[in-house]
């Protein structure tokens, strides 16, 4: 996607004239800015973008890309998202969703997308609430969650928008945070690359309706005991002092110490392109505060997209039988031809 | 004495037989789902084309899959009327039956006409399957025919005696019992058997023996016509007065399908046909899934949501987005479609109506999803509603619809029904040079100062589609109000009501550009018949009929729903009375009235079937007082 | 001179002013989201209705969740009217406006009548205040509002100094400015402190600081406005003429999810309400959560369509089964509808309208559902649909709905809006003992010769609600057409053709029983109103006028929307013209008109507002030719 | 579920009087006499039983139960089914679903209902088709499939149910074949006495369009070489002479012929109860023609209800403070009383 030659572009090319109205201290702001600073690095020009969001606070989000963009319907986003490709493969096309959009409502869609691996980059704010309704539980809150709308707490058991997206087959799946600017743009800027669907899960903070949810990922005094990041190659490692690691006993990952007898080698080294998703989806598993949760790229593999596909079966078509022509079109095994002298019945009689 | 040598000495008392000239004539073939009737009926309804007859043909599929052999879910039905002058249905009662097994003769007896032409299958009205069709004595014995010309031929046993000599099995040669039955009533109505022959030569090319054994089947019929004594006569339907041209047969839903394909080269654009399969309208997709070579994209969606997103993405995207379904998925898409009003982009919605509420009887047909199109969806929604008349008309409507979606950024419901999707008549076929092109422009510069404002409409009140991809002209849509010009949200209470004054103008304005409505008959007079959608083929039958009576009576056909055109209150004032049939309730009969305080009577149908033109006749004279 | 000693010092003033006396008051305070002005406005109702005045009160919320401080789109306001006498709005014109920054002032001023009060907080006018409320220059200072009583308080620091010796912190203390507000306002129209400050005591329990800081600044204001030499008078409300009884104040929201537990209760069933949140229904949601020790379960679910599906399978199995949305969630809802139209089975959907079509605009109201209500689904699918007038009218009407889903086997539509929903009146607690019950009866016993039919209808043609779990009446439901009595799946034509009939006749019974339309006004007359859902008020107020100026005018109300009652045809055609108020482009008038045939005038607002009684009135004056 | 007092019903006695309209030979005559069994062996009443089924052949199945049964609309089974639990926790609520209905149109509920876990019995009848509808390819055909409406071969990437189900945090989980008789009648029951969502895909031949695609599952030549039979704490072994077996190689699982330096013990232990579906997902994702397909039971784990949470929390809310009265329903913080005297307004005046 990513062309050769690039205009250049400031974040600032990227915002539009449209106020922005989320509540003061949102994490969304901080995924809009890194959002512009991204696509102004990626060599495309400006109206290659279009940004595609249902509904919900998270899917005001095109209103403040300077870009082409569409608000659409409840949930319904990756639908109009896939049509968008499919016409117009040249397009750079992003969803943006939230956990209510994207997993409640939306999930099927979420889910048919992501296996049809549509080259489209599905950005879903997870703040585990329902901000624009005004903080009821979503798909993603925690057991026992107390909302408006779940007083006495959730009794629902929460889904993992990662595992979900494994388990859709999706080629691309990443997590990151609102406010770890740097690793958000990087994950963001993966996410623009990856040629087939991509899902970012990035954890969001509601000031509003849900404050501190993901304190634990971004409070400077813990979060290095919280979060590990994901890095290809590389053997898990956490902690202030990258003490700590991931190592699978059986099929189950357990914390360890390093040092005690416990060495970096006995570490899972993370692979994003394994052909199977099983270490992703072990990795999708660990949660606070159990273990420390992994942030990166969980899944980066290849596959053709849905687009291509189907623009190359119309080419394949072409190539066999030529070019469809209307005269051809209207042709059927039983024609008949109606000659001037022929027309000779009687007027109709009763 | 074998069934074939009987056949030989009888064939001596042909010379007895006389031909008599009929300007009309109904056949209907019903057997089981196995028997091959559907095939009967397309090669009959082919050849009758080709001699020359006009046509109008609809088959009756089961509604299970693959019922059980012999049982009275399981029949299959093709009726063909052919004619020596226009027609416009499948016709009212059938002239001559064709019934391979007891189920078929239960089911469809009660559409014989009174001494009507009764052809059966002797050999297969054993006890087991007399019993399947749940009759208790044998009905070939009991005298409970003798209201028909009842003729028993042992079709079983005669066929597989014109083909004992062939190296087939058992199961092959009894397939070719159709052509045998086929090349009777081809006999019967001096049809031509070259069109057939040539069908059997081409379709069988690689397996010969089995052309042969279809050949020979179709022949033994023929000749075994020549013997019958209990049909000492043959029917001669002349050709009729058809404009000349090329033709071909088309059902609705093919029409519609080459109607889309059409559009989309006439407007220099790819069609993304995105569906859900749903009965009746699934082959609508099956038959764009072949036409990639043509630049056709078809996506098969999920659900009925997803496939009008889909369709509503691509036309963001500068394509023609299309999505097709029926009542059950219209429910479905109305919240997509509130958008398309809001964000005012081009989506065709293709309604092939079938008998509801809910899932109700999916292969039957029914008109009453007028008013669902119509107000189905929340908040002020003006939508185009455009009806085709008949099975051809799907081609030119469509085009129609798809060329207001882009000229007037709109939605446009396009509301087919399941008897224009199976039903078939000829079609002339269109000279390409001689079709209209579908002008669209996408703007390329700012339309404002520099700036580009996507809700600056233009004298009609229709506003640019600029494509993503266009430099400078970057905007945001969306389902929220919009500030006028601007298209940024707004909440402004006066520019509410004007932006949806303003949406629905945009509709309205269309009415000055469709034809007006006419009427067949007198101008003014002591009845108007108005109608939408299918019923047209027996309203304008019955409405003739009644005219050469003399009756003062004429008929229009409201192929625009909405808006409606100009002088639709006007005709509908012209006459003492107006009626309205329909198969439904009375939806278009409320709008009428509720637009043009103008009294009407509603014919009410809602049986899954389409009028019987002398349903319609019978409602004028009990009008008229005749 | 501190300003509280100057206020002590103008307090000497007071000796000059006169008390006024008035029938009626609006008064709106607004400001930013973050200044209570919901709190004070709440409280200032419940004293004026503690007082013993009518009330009706209107909230209006930002559309944003937390918009900016100081923005335009962060202004919250809330309304009240109250009287002497019967009042049925929260007022056109407002008399005293509170408005405690410029965006509050911007956006609120035109409502304000000329020569009304204005009472700003004269300290919150600080130059970047002021750019965010788009002012050049300062309205305090340019003679911008010279045609209203200008009332500029410092209300910041007036309310720090009353407060200054407390430990709290600045921000603590900001917060009580609204009680500050209030204080004077209360002053100003002589309304009794003791009611807010016993919820002051209760709500601050825990917190004596902020509990005596809140006292203390409502006092001060009330002080203050002793004080004030720019208002030398004070206004007298009488105590309107009320029905004696115990009273609270309630929303259209709360009075809707009281009747549903109260249904739950009368009825002896369980209330299953399903809902997915949505702007402006979500309060009853959040509400029955509340409820679980009635008895009542909510459920949230994953979508539109699985609220339904979850309510129309609580019904089936006995359940009271509810379900509750907006517009666009009843366009995912249509499919389900229709299933239990088909089925027979019990559900109510309550539809919370607001502006659309699609998302629109979703806190703001609009009566444009009806005709989606009615038609909004593929197939004959007749639904009862209801309208309450007002929100106290929310309870009643929502348990009728109840009654006649459960006592009718169909499917109910509640059509209330965003206006109901969030304003406010006085509502009669009802005596327990005096509620209706609501007699349910599930057959134990096979109904037909040992054998369970559950298509075998009563003579109001509803079918038995058998219970699963309910052993000897196993049977079978579904969507497809059903034969009658059996309810055994059928295509026969006939067959559909009598269900379809049935199902429309069944709903039509209704008639029936439900209250005949009846007319405020004259029996007969120049001009007949007649309105539906949340217009009532305005229309009545304005009728009301337009009677005691001697006009020839009554109006009537359709609660029953379908069907309507037997006589409204006749009654529509008692007058000379019949007028049709809506807040949509016509629903109501064209189903009069092609209902009834009756010319009907609209009078059609689509602001996302309510009618203003001023409007209603014009029109009459209009139509009247006054 | 399951009660104590035992009914005496025959496999007859669970047959409505409807004629069975499936076409003949097609896989979904073998469900239906298996769930006849099953039902009369549970020792539950007749009338207890509720089947719910969305749209398509296999959604016919309620038709042909003499119990309770509820046709509902395409992919929403699950809805209506979670609405009656509720209701009435006292019922054996069956979902019956197709490949479409319960994963194409019907996917998102399917979803919620698992992640919920409602305790109702879904049973997805896998036939990788549309058949209602004459024959379109459905979200698990495998790619390429030609079918009515993929002509050149479907493009899209399968999903597998079980996988899905599994993400949905689904507390039971299994597969089976529709002529499998003893193992599908099994599977059957062990869901029946589930308590909690129970999902069973069931390999379902569409003999009309799709004949033969689980044919190396039922052909009793090569069967056992394709098919797994999981059995709770046994090694996962598998052929015609038993003699191959699944190991684990690190996170991906292998085929190995038993004998050769390999020995029992280095098989994987199937276990159905492990607190993690790490296992369940790998044996998910095991498929012809690299792998034998494991049928039998994935997972099958304990987790509170959603009906019994819902109903917990009102009956403690009913503990806490009691049975609510509509006398306390109606009270307000602000009620105010106007008496007979006070009633003292003047008329309306303009
Ligand atoms: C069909 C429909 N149903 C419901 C709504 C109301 N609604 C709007 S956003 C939303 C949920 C938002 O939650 P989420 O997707 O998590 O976004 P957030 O606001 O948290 O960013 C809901 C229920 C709607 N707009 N449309
Ligand atoms: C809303 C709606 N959309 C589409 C349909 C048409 N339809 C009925 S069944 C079906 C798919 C059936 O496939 P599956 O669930 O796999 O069941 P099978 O017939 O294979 O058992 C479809 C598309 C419908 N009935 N309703
Ligand atoms: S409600 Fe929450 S998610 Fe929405 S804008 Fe406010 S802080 Fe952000
Ligand atoms: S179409 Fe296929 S699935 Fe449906 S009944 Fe026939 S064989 Fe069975
Ligand atoms: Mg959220
Ligand atoms: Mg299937």
């Amino acid at each position: 996607m990513p062309a050769a030659t690039l205009p250049t572009l400031t974040p600032k090319d990227f915002a539009s004239d449209q106020d922005v109205r989320w509540c003061p201290g949102c994490g969304d702001y901080s995924i809009l800015a890194q959002m512009k600073k991204v696509c102004a690095s990626l060599g495309i020009p400006r109206e290659k973008f279009v940004f595609i969001s249902g509904i919900g606070c998270s899917s005001r989000f095109p209103y403040y890309m300077n870009t082409y963009g569409f608000h659409t319907i409840h949930g319904r986003a990756p639908t109009f998202a896939t049509g968008l490709k499919v016409a117009r493969p040249d397009l750079l096309v992003w969803v943006i969703t939230g956990d209510g959009d994207g997993l409640s409502i939306g999930g099927n869609h979420l889910l048919h997308a992501l296996r049809r691996n549509v080259d489209i980059k599905i950005v879903l704010f997870n703040n585990e609430i329902y901000g624009l309704t005004k903080g009821q539980y979503s798909p993603t809150s925690r057991l026992g969650t107390r909302t408006k709308s779940s007083p006495l707490g959730s009794i629902e058991n929460p889904i993992r928008p990662i595992t979900i997206a494994l388990a859709a087959e999706a080629t691309f799946v990443a997590r990151t945070i609102d406010v770890d600017v740097n690793h958000l743009t990087e994950t963001l800027r993966r996410a623009a690359f990856h040629k087939g669907s991509a899902f970012v899960e990035v954890y969001q903070n509601c000031k509003v309706f849900n404050d501190g949810v993901f304190e634990y990922t971004t409070d400077k005094e813990v979060k290095s005991e919280n979060v590990l990041y994901l890095e290809q190659g590389k053997p898990l490692i956490f902690g202030k002092n990258r003490d700590k690691g991931i190592r699978l006993n059986g099929l189950e990952p357990e914390v360890v110490e390093l040092g005690k007898g416990v060495s970096v080698d006995d570490l899972i080294i993370h692979d994003e392109k394994a052909a199977e998703p099983t270490l992703a989806f072990v990795l999708s598993r660990m949660y606070h505060p159990q273990f420390p949760e992994p942030v990166g790229v969980f899944r980066a593999i290849e596959r053709p997209t849905f687009e291509d596909l189907l623009n190359r079966q119309v080419e394949d078509a072409i190539k066999a039988k030529g070019r469809g022509k209307l005269e051809e079109l209207f042709q059927s095994e039983d024609i008949w031809v109606v000659e001037e002298a022929e027309a000779n019945g009687p007027a109709a009689l009763d | 004495m074998s069934a074939t040598a009987e056949a030989m000495t009888k064939a001596s008392l042909s010379k007895q037989r006389h031909i008599e000239e009929r300007p009309e004539v109904v056949v209907r073939f019903a057997g089981d789902s196995g028997d091959g009737m559907q095939l009967a009926g397309t090669q009959f309804s082919n050849a009758s084309a080709v001699f020359g007859n006009d046509i109008s043909t609809l088959p009756d599929f089961p509604a299970e899959i693959r019922a059980p052999a012999g049982s009275l879910a399981g029949v299959s039905g093709y009726q063909i009327h052919f004619s020596s002058y226009d027609i416009y249905t499948p016709g009212d009662r059938v002239n001559a039956l064709v019934a391979m097994n007891p189920a078929a003769l239960k089911t469809n007896i009660k559409d014989l006409e009174e001494g009507g032409i009764l052809i059966v299958n002797s050999d297969a009205f054993t006890t087991s399957d007399l019993q399947k069709a749940g009759y208790k004595t044998n009905p070939l014995e009991d005298g409970s025919l003798k209201k028909y010309r009842l003729v028993a031929v042992p079709i079983t046993k005669l066929n597989r005696e014109a083909l004992s000599d062939l190296k087939l099995s058992p199961r092959e040669v009894d397939r070719c019992r159709n052509f045998f039955v086929l090349g009777l009533v081809y006999w019967l109505y001096e049809r031509p058997l070259e069109p057939t022959l040539r069908w059997i030569k081409e379709k069988f090319a690689r397996n010969p023996a089995v052309m042969e054994a279809n050949i020979r089947a179709l022949k033994a019929g023929y000749s075994y016509g020549e013997t019958l004594e209990e049909l000492p006569v043959q029917y001669r339907v002349p050709k009729a007065k058809i404009a000349p041209g090329r033709y071909r047969k088309i059902t609705g839903n093919e029409a519609t399908a080459l109607g889309l394909v059409t559009a989309g080269q006439l407007a220099g654009k790819t069609l993304v046909y995105c569906s859900y399969p749903i009965t009746p309208a699934s082959d609508i997709l099956h038959t764009l899934a072949e036409m990639r070579r043509y630049g056709v994209v078809t996506i098969q969606a999920e659900d009925e949501i997803a496939a009008i997103g889909a369709a509503i993405g691509a036309s963001f995207g500068g394509a023609l987005g299309v999505t097709g379904t029926s009542g059950p998925g219209v429910c479905l898409k109305s919240e997509a479609i509130n958008l398309a009003v809001m964000a005012e982009l081009p989506v065709v919605i293709i309604d092939v109506q079938r008998a509801g509420p809910s899932t109700g009887m999916p292969t039957k047909t029914e008109q009453a999803d007028l008013l669902q199109a119509l107000f189905g969806r929340n908040g002020e929604s003006p939508v185009v509603v455009l009806a085709p008349a008949s099975p051809a008309e799907c081609f030119t409507l469509i085009i129609e619809a798809i060329r207001l979606a882009v000229s007037y950024m709109t939605p446009v419901f396009f509301m087919s029904d399941g008897y224009l999707a199976n039903s078939a008549e000829p079609w002339p076929i269109p000279k390409v040079e001689e079709l209209p092109k579908i002008e669209i422009k996408h703007p390329t510069e700012p339309n404002e100062d520099g700036q580009f404002m996507p809700y600056k409409r233009d004298h009609r009140l229709v506003r640019p589609w600029a494509l993503p991809g266009t430099p400078g002209l970057e905007h945001r849509i969306g389902g929220l109000e919009k500030e006028d010009v601007t298209g940024n949200v707004s909440y402004d209470p006066l520019n509410h009501e004007h932006m949806v004054r303003t949406r629905a103008q945009k509709v309205a304005n269309i009415a000055d550009e469709i034809p007006p409505l006419s009427v067949l008959g007198p101008e003014t007079g002591d009845l108007l018949v108005i109608s939408w959608g299918s019923t047209y083929g027996a309203i304008v039958a019955a409405v003739e009929r009644a005219q050469r009576k003399g009756l003062s009576v004429a008929c229009a056909q409201l192929r625009y729903l909405n808006p409606m055109p100009k002088n639709t209150g006007e005709v509908l004032r012209r006459y003492k009375r107006v009626l309205v049939p329909e198969l439904n309730l009375g939806h278009l009969r409320l709008l009428l009235q509720g637009r043009y305080l103008v009294e009407c009577v509603g014919l009410n149908k809602v049986q899954g079937r389409p009028f019987l033109v002398s349903e319609i006749e019978e409602k004028i004279h009990q009008l008229l007082q005749v």
